[in-house]
């Protein structure tokens, strides 16, 4: 065999004292980086294998195991870095695309972390969650232009509407690029917190409909798993046009992970790549989609919103006023640090733009336009806490969507190597031997936790800022002020400096 | 610098402080001192009481601004709008009257009678005209007569260098000035106008010297707004309305509160009760404890009109043709109270304030929040009827 | 209610305490000729070399008779019972009244056709006295011959053997324990003791026990004469009698009770006669897996007879159903297990698997003994783990044809088995 | 006559086939909690030898696996079985015990178990070793509080 110029990018620290050969971390690791060794009767551990999960860390009962950056260094070179140079082996000994998973890691700017937020003092007394109610409940859909009432009675119903408890929802991962572990655990708390999952390109797991109040059924240019029944079964119905993580770029479910399960989920044979195209393949302008919208719509009897995501690209503010007038009552808009099964390196890392300023871009164009209130604005892409939460509301947002961040609560360590299918916590895989590693029951605790713990983090942001109910947030950017922001992104932002 | 619409100048020229720190170009926290006397028989009486009620909450008050709104003043011309205009020259002069001259068929117009008061200085030209939409041009606008003449109002105060329509109702107008409220009443003549409704302001900004048309009530149309609190909601609430024509110029609570309730009850013919429902809206919790039906309806209200919540501590008057409503934020963050002595309604800040012109006051009450006091004059036909 | 029990080991313990889960008033009465505090019966050989003592062969706690409101009237031979005056007599011409009456007399030793048995240093090996008596006898370098290569006869030698005691075993069987082990199990035993010096002669009989004169004088050889005829001379120091034991039913002669090779119960344990009952090695009773009425001389179904008669007794509807018959030995280093039916008989096939050792592991042998698809016997040697689940398998007559060639792999268990199996028995009647 | 119930309490240890990950933890702190070094994993695992067998035994066969450790039946086999009296169910809590003072290893409890979790153990000759409930230590079971999956759980059937 030629010679092979890959390095071991993390190295195993196994502490010899602490070490009992118990062999959990050999039993653990998908990628055999640890294995008894017989003859000499001890664990033993090999660096090349190992891609930083901690799933051993975690699991080791006496802490002997270190998983380090290798300590291995090419010579320092601010421009031919280790990744560079690494990437050109790989792909030198390959041939093929650079794989990655999870969202951009990049270090561009993260303007969450460039605003700030406004408290009460004095003239405006800060309101105290313990003591007054603070709501969160919000209503996902087109808003009419004015409420009819005759007698005292609502003259016409609204338009359908999604009745969110709190402000998040799980944004689209399939059954296929996730478990069905993961699935149940996201289905599971969607229902028990109030708020929506979303089911992406993977079709609706039978074992699944019973979470239909709380599930958005996605249809994409794959159309896996799309029918009567499933465009029924949610409280919602999402276009996938595009993804932060990969815009441009269709999906591609290698065919070992289309077992049986996902095989009957998906409609597809079994052990068949799913292939999502880029495009639509009916969907090449904007009045192809507002085709789509009322076909759906019609199929659905205009009993439940319809959605539309795509990805933050440059002219996001005229393509969303396309899609409003186009008839979506729902439009999410996926920035570029958005996560992904798989993706290609170089399309995650380069394309898109930063869903901070695509909202603002977005929801100023629509207010500018006077349609603003026929539809419901969502965005995603690394929303890391209740801060970006907040933040993005009060640029004008009416929810975010959430993943990573719900994958991280079931136990999602960021090793990125979602797309080999060998996930070791039981999330980003179809092996029976590590999904059953994801307990729902444990994961929807978990999940729940997270999702508690920011509506508590909200409430007392909006009581420090005098508010007592979200929507006096919504679009409210006087009470965010950038810092360390060039003129232009306050700007496009819409919000004043810090001071001013 | 970003800001809300087009800043407007008149103040600045007028205080003379650095146009940063003046109303339109920044906002401005005001504590305040409000207060109201109606006759629900819609029998006028003079501005005497009026102004010893609020003269007598002087020190929630701080020299930085005051002002009236009377009702049933100009029974003589009650088919006309009443334009009062500040006037930062005569240039400003010149442009306004000309552009009224296009739109409109000017009946009278001429200066408010003022006289000299020591606390009150730098007034600007202040000038009233009784005036009616041109035909051709209504035609042409397509519009109703209170839509064009809010169009036109919101187009000389945001384009109009030095011009600042601070009136533009039938029948009424608002009476306001940089000075204690008191000084502003003398400064006015208030005492020599009759009228049943009549609604005053005392006003305490946070951090600037004010100036007259920031002072306070802020008035369009019939509506006049008095309001004593701070808004956390404002952003939210004016993003909403400047998609519907609204330009929050002024950037000051009152003028969004009155444009919110415009919008909801002038254009979308909401009754006052159902504005309340949607500006101080119940709590989720009390929603879901209703009977379907009002769920279903307080529902669509709050999902619909969210961006028009009004949130944070507020006591307003909101006073019209013919009625008025006193109303709290909805978790009462601000005093209020009314009373009542035979068909007088009196609303205050302070029940000193009612108790000071009219000590056989009885069923003086505190509201509650979001519950509003609704009083309408009878006879008189105007909004919500 | 007056309860009286005769006998004091598993059978009775089993009956006395299912009768207080039941009846915490009621008078109970426990009468043995033996003097001493419930004790383990087969504990015996390993009092002989030391593993446990008097204190430790304890059954159940010193506390026993009292906890449970037990009168023990311990160290009375009981001569016969009047049952229509429903008495108990003793030798010392008392008489116990009852209102039910437990036999649990157990065992005697069954007398073979030997001369010579009644001299004094020949001994049985059931009771503690017995081997309080070898004790005194088995010294290091004495001769032995253990006559009977029983079950009891084995545990002797090898406690013998752990004493020092040079001994040699006869039996007229052509293998050791013939009702337990098959030809090549056998063998593996005869193994492990030839490897200890023990001296096995099979198919062989003894004709007498020679000694000084007098009938009581000791014992200095035994006689044997194997098959072909040849005789042979076996010095001794003493002699060990452990040729099988006969149900304990001598003193019942003409109390009307109905005895066969026992004492014969219906499947609430009662005998023919009105409120006696009979359980443990007394008792026959009717055996689920053989289908014929059989005296089955273990503890557990000593356990199982003595429970279902104090709840009869005490007034229970409870319907005695036999389990499989288990036995286990450890003999020295080698172990071994026999449950149902051991033998090949007519109508069965036989699964054996075995496995030579690496020094770390030892020989070992499995014999799985099958009628169509059910399980009724396994006989083990050198093999252990998950024993019992077979012998579940055997009791609840679970049908092994899905999963018969996994019986006795190395990774057998709950796995091997089809999952509905598996569910039925791991899951049966919990709601997880 | 109406029978009495001596056993109140009735708890078993259960495990759901489709969470168990198969990482054995179960069986290190099932001897970790039966060591002399309760709070030293390290020193149980290092120090003591022969080292104890797991009460626990874990079945596998990819990708199923569950552990199985004894259920305190209600009416256990072992305890009839036992030759000695060292098996015993405390009536208290239904916990059935082996009193490794009396057990001489006869094996007739292991024949007896239809669960077959009660293992030959080596330390000190021959014992019958099975699950204790962790009584000593609160019956707060090791396996259970370890199992990083909750695919064991304690059913408390009254």
């Amino acid at each position: 065999m030629a010679i092979d110029m890959t390095f071991p990018e993390f190295q195993i620290e196994r502490d010899r004292d602490k070490c009992i050969d118990c062999q959990v971390c050999a039993r653990q690791c998908s990628n055999q980086a640890h294995f008894y060794d017989e003859e000499e009767g001890i664990v033993v551990s090999d660096d090349s294998k190992c891609v930083n999960c901690l799933r051993c860390v975690t699991l080791c009962p006496t802490k002997a195991l270190t998983i380090k950056k290798h300590d291995m260094e090419f010579k320092l070179n601010a421009n031919w870095n280790e990744t560079a140079i690494k990437e050109i082996y790989k792909q030198a000994a390959t041939g093929g695309m650079l794989l990655t998973g999870m969202g951009n890691d990049r270090n561009y700017p993260i303007f969450w972390d460039h605003i700030l937020l406004n408290a009460s003092q004095v003239t405006n007394p800060s309101i105290d969650p313990l003591r007054e109610p603070i709501e969160l409940k919000t209503f996902l859909g087109s808003k009419p232009e004015r409420v009819l009432i005759e007698n005292g009675r609502l003259a016409e119903p609204l338009p359908p509407q999604l009745e969110l408890e709190i402000p998040v929802m799980f944004s689209a991962m399939s059954f296929g690029s996730i478990s069905l572990n993961a699935c149940k655990t996201l289905a599971m708390t969607a229902s028990a917190i109030g708020t929506m999952y979303n089911t992406g390109e993977g079709g609706l797991h039978k074992d699944l409909y019973k979470y239909g109040k709380n599930t958005i059924v996605q249809v994409a240019s794959g159309r896996f798993g799309v029918h009567p029944e499933y465009l029924n079964a949610g409280a919602a119905i999402e276009i996938k046009m595009g993804q932060g993580a990969k815009p441009g770029i269709g999906g591609h479910l290698p065919g070992e992970k289309v077992g049986a399960e996902v095989s009957s989920t998906r409609m597809i044979p079994l052990g068949t790549d799913a292939i999502s195209p880029a495009p639509h393949h009916d969907i090449y302008s904007i009045e192809d989609l507002k085709q789509l919208i009322y076909a759906l719509k019609e199929a659905t009897e205009y009993r439940k919103p319809v959605s539309v995501k795509i990805a933050a690209v440059h002219n996001i503010a005229a393509i969303c006023s396309g899609i409003a007038r186009a008839g979506a009552d729902i439009i999410a808009i996926d920035g570029y640090r958005g996560g992904t099964g798989s993706a290609p390196t170089r399309i995650r890392d380069n394309v898109g733009i930063p869903i901070e300023l695509a909202l603002a871009a977005v929801d100023s164009r629509l207010r500018e336009e006077g349609i603003r209130n026929r539809v419901s604005l969502v965005c995603g892409g690394s929303i890391r806490n209740s801060a970006d939460i907040i933040k993005a509301v009060a640029l004008g947002a009416d929810a975010v969507y959430v993943a990573s961040a719900a994958l991280i609560a079931m136990g999602c360590h960021m090793c990125q190597k979602c797309y080999t299918g060998k996930c070791n916590w039981g999330i980003a895989t179809q092996d029976p031997n590590l999904v059953k590693r994801l307990n729902p029951e444990i994961g929807t605790r978990r999940l729940k936790n997270l999702l508690n713990a920011w509506s508590h983090e909200m409430k007392e942001m909006l009581g420090g800022m005098g508010i007592n109910a979200i929507e006096s947030l919504r679009g409210n950017r006087l009470m965010l002020r950038g810092i360390g922001l060039m003129d232009n992104e306050l700007r496009v932002l819409g919000i004043k400096a810090a001071g001013e | 610098m970003f800001t809300f619409g087009e800043s407007n100048r008149v103040g600045a020229h007028i205080s003379g402080i650095s146009e940063n720190f003046s109303e339109g170009n920044m906002r401005i926290p005001a504590g305040c001192a409000i207060s109201a006397i109606a006759n629900v028989k819609g029998i006028p009486f003079s501005g005497k009481a009026i102004r010893d009620s609020i003269a007598n909450m002087r020190e929630r008050s701080n020299g930085l601004g005051g002002g009236f709104a009377a009702y049933g003043i100009y029974p003589e011309y009650k088919g006309f709008y009443a334009f009062h205009i500040f006037y930062e020259g005569c240039a400003a002069q010149e442009n306004t009257e000309c552009f009224l001259g296009e739109n409109f068929d000017i009946e009278v117009g001429g200066k408010i009678p003022t006289r000299k008061v020591v606390g009150i200085t730098d007034a600007p030209l202040i000038w009233r005209y009784f005036l009616a939409p041109r035909v051709d041009k209504l035609a042409e606008s397509e519009l109703n007569a209170d839509e064009f003449v809010m169009r036109c109002v919101m187009r000389v105060n945001s384009s109009i260098d030095g011009a600042y329509i601070a009136s533009s109702g039938k029948n009424m107008g608002v009476f306001k000035a940089v000075g204690y409220p008191e000084d502003v009443a003398d400064f006015y003549m208030i005492d020599t106008y009759k009228a049943y409704i009549w609604t005053a302001h005392g006003r305490f900004p946070t951090n600037t010297p004010g100036w007259w048309g920031g002072a306070h009530p802020f008035a369009l149309l019939d509506w006049t707004v008095v309001h004593n609190g701070e808004i956390s909601s404002y952003g939210a609430n004016v993003r909403f309305l400047e998609m519907f024509g609204y330009k929050c110029t002024l950037q000051t609570d009152t003028e969004a509160i009155t444009y919110i309730f415009d919008h909801l009850v002038r254009r979308h013919g909401l009754s006052f009760e159902v504005a309340v429902a949607t500006v101080a809206a119940p709590f989720w919790d009390d929603i879901e404890r209703m009977l379907p039906e009002k769920r279903e309806l307080i529902k669509a209200l709050r999902a619909t009109y969210a961006s028009l919540l009004i949130n944070g501590p507020f006591s307003i008057i909101l006073a019209w043709g013919n009625g008025l409503m006193a109303l709290n934020d909805r978790i009462k963050l601000r005093s209020l109270v009314s009373a009542q002595h035979g068909d007088n309604i009196y609303i205050a800040s302070e029940e000193a304030a009612i108790r000071t012109v009219c000590p056989e006051a009885t069923n003086v009450r505190s509201l509650g929040g979001g519950e509003p006091l609704l009083v309408f004059i009878e006879g008189i036909d105007g909004y919500g009827n | 209610m007056k309860y009286v029990i005769i006998g004091n080991s598993t059978a009775a313990v089993a009956a006395a305490e299912a009768i207080r889960t039941a009846d915490r008033e009621g008078l109970m009465t426990i009468i043995s000729d033996e003097p001493h505090h419930t004790y383990s019966r087969p504990l015996i050989s390993y009092y002989l070399f030391g593993r446990t003592d008097e204190n430790k062969m304890k059954y159940r706690g010193a506390d026993f008779y009292e906890k449970n409101g037990i009168i023990p009237m311990l160290g009375n031979k009981v001569v016969g019972i009047d049952a229509s005056a429903k008495l108990v007599i003793l030798e010392n011409g008392t008489h116990i009244n009852y209102e039910k009456l437990l036999i649990a007399t157990g065992s005697r030793p069954a007398i073979p056709p030997i001369k010579g048995l009644q001299r004094n240093n020949v001994f049985n090996f059931i009771k503690l006295d017995d081997a309080r008596l070898i004790e005194k006898y088995a010294v290091k370098g004495s001769k032995a011959v253990v006559i009977g290569a029983s079950f009891s006869g084995l545990k002797a030698v090898e406690c013998l053997v752990e004493r020092g005691v040079s001994v040699t075993t006869v039996d007229i069987a052509d293998r050791l324990m013939p009702r337990l082990l098959d030809a090549s199990s056998s063998l593996m035993v005869e193994k492990v003791l030839a490897d200890r010096k023990v001296r096995v002669i099979l198919q062989t009989s003894v004709v007498s026990i020679e000694g000084g004169k007098g009938p009581d004088s000791d014992a200095e050889s035994v006689i044997i004469r194997s098959a072909d005829g040849r005789q042979e001379t076996l010095p001794c120091d003493f002699a060990v009698v452990a040729t099988g034991v006969a149900p304990n039913i001598g003193f019942l002669a003409n109390s009307g009770v109905k005895t066969n090779r026992g004492i014969l119960v219906d499947d609430k344990m009662a005998t023919n006669i009105k409120d006696i009952y009979a359980a443990g090695d007394v008792a026959e009773v009717f055996d689920h897996y053989s289908s014929k009425n059989a005296v089955i001389a273990t503890i557990p179904s000593a356990f199982e007879q003595g429970e279902a008669a104090g709840l009869s007794m005490a007034g229970l509807d409870r319907k005695y159903r036999s389990s499989p018959v288990i036995n286990s030995m450890p003999l020295f280093d080698i172990t071994v297990m026999g449950a149902g039916i051991t033998e090949s008989l007519l109508g069965t096939e036989t699964i054996i698997r075995q496995k030579t050792g690496n020094g770390v592991t030892k020989d070992s042998y499995m014999k799985f003994v099958l009628a169509e698809n059910h399980l009724v016997g396994y006989l083990f040697v050198n093999e252990a783990s998950r024993a019992g689940i077979y012998t579940d398998i055997i009791r609840n007559r679970i049908d092994i044809a899905p999963f018969r060639e996994n019986l006795g792999s190395d990774e057998f268990g709950f796995l091997s088995m089809p999952s509905s199996v598996r569910q039925g028995m791991l899951y049966a009647g919990i709601e997880t | 006559m109406a029978e009495l119930k001596t056993t109140i309490k009735h708890k078993k240890i259960m495990a759901k086939e489709e969470f168990c990950a198969g990482c054995r933890l179960c069986e290190v702190h099932c001897v970790l909690a039966h060591s002399k070094y309760r709070n030293d994993i390290v020193k149980a695992f290092k120090k003591i030898y022969p080292r104890p067998l797991p009460r626990i035994i874990v079945e596998e066969q990819k990708p199923i696996s569950f552990g199985i450790q004894c259920r305190h039946c209600e009416d256990p086999a072992c305890v009839k079985a036992c030759i000695t009296g060292a098996m015993s169910k405390d009536p208290e809590t239904g916990i059935v015990t082996n009193d490794e003072n009396r057990c001489i290893g006869c094996w007739t409890c292991m024949m007896s178990c239809p669960y077959g979790v009660i293992v030959q153990d080596v330390k000190g000759g021959h014992i019958a070793s099975k699950c204790d409930f962790c009584i000593d230590n609160g019956m707060d079971p090791a396996c259970v509080k370890n199992c990083p999956n909750e695919a064991l759980f304690v059913v408390d059937q009254e």
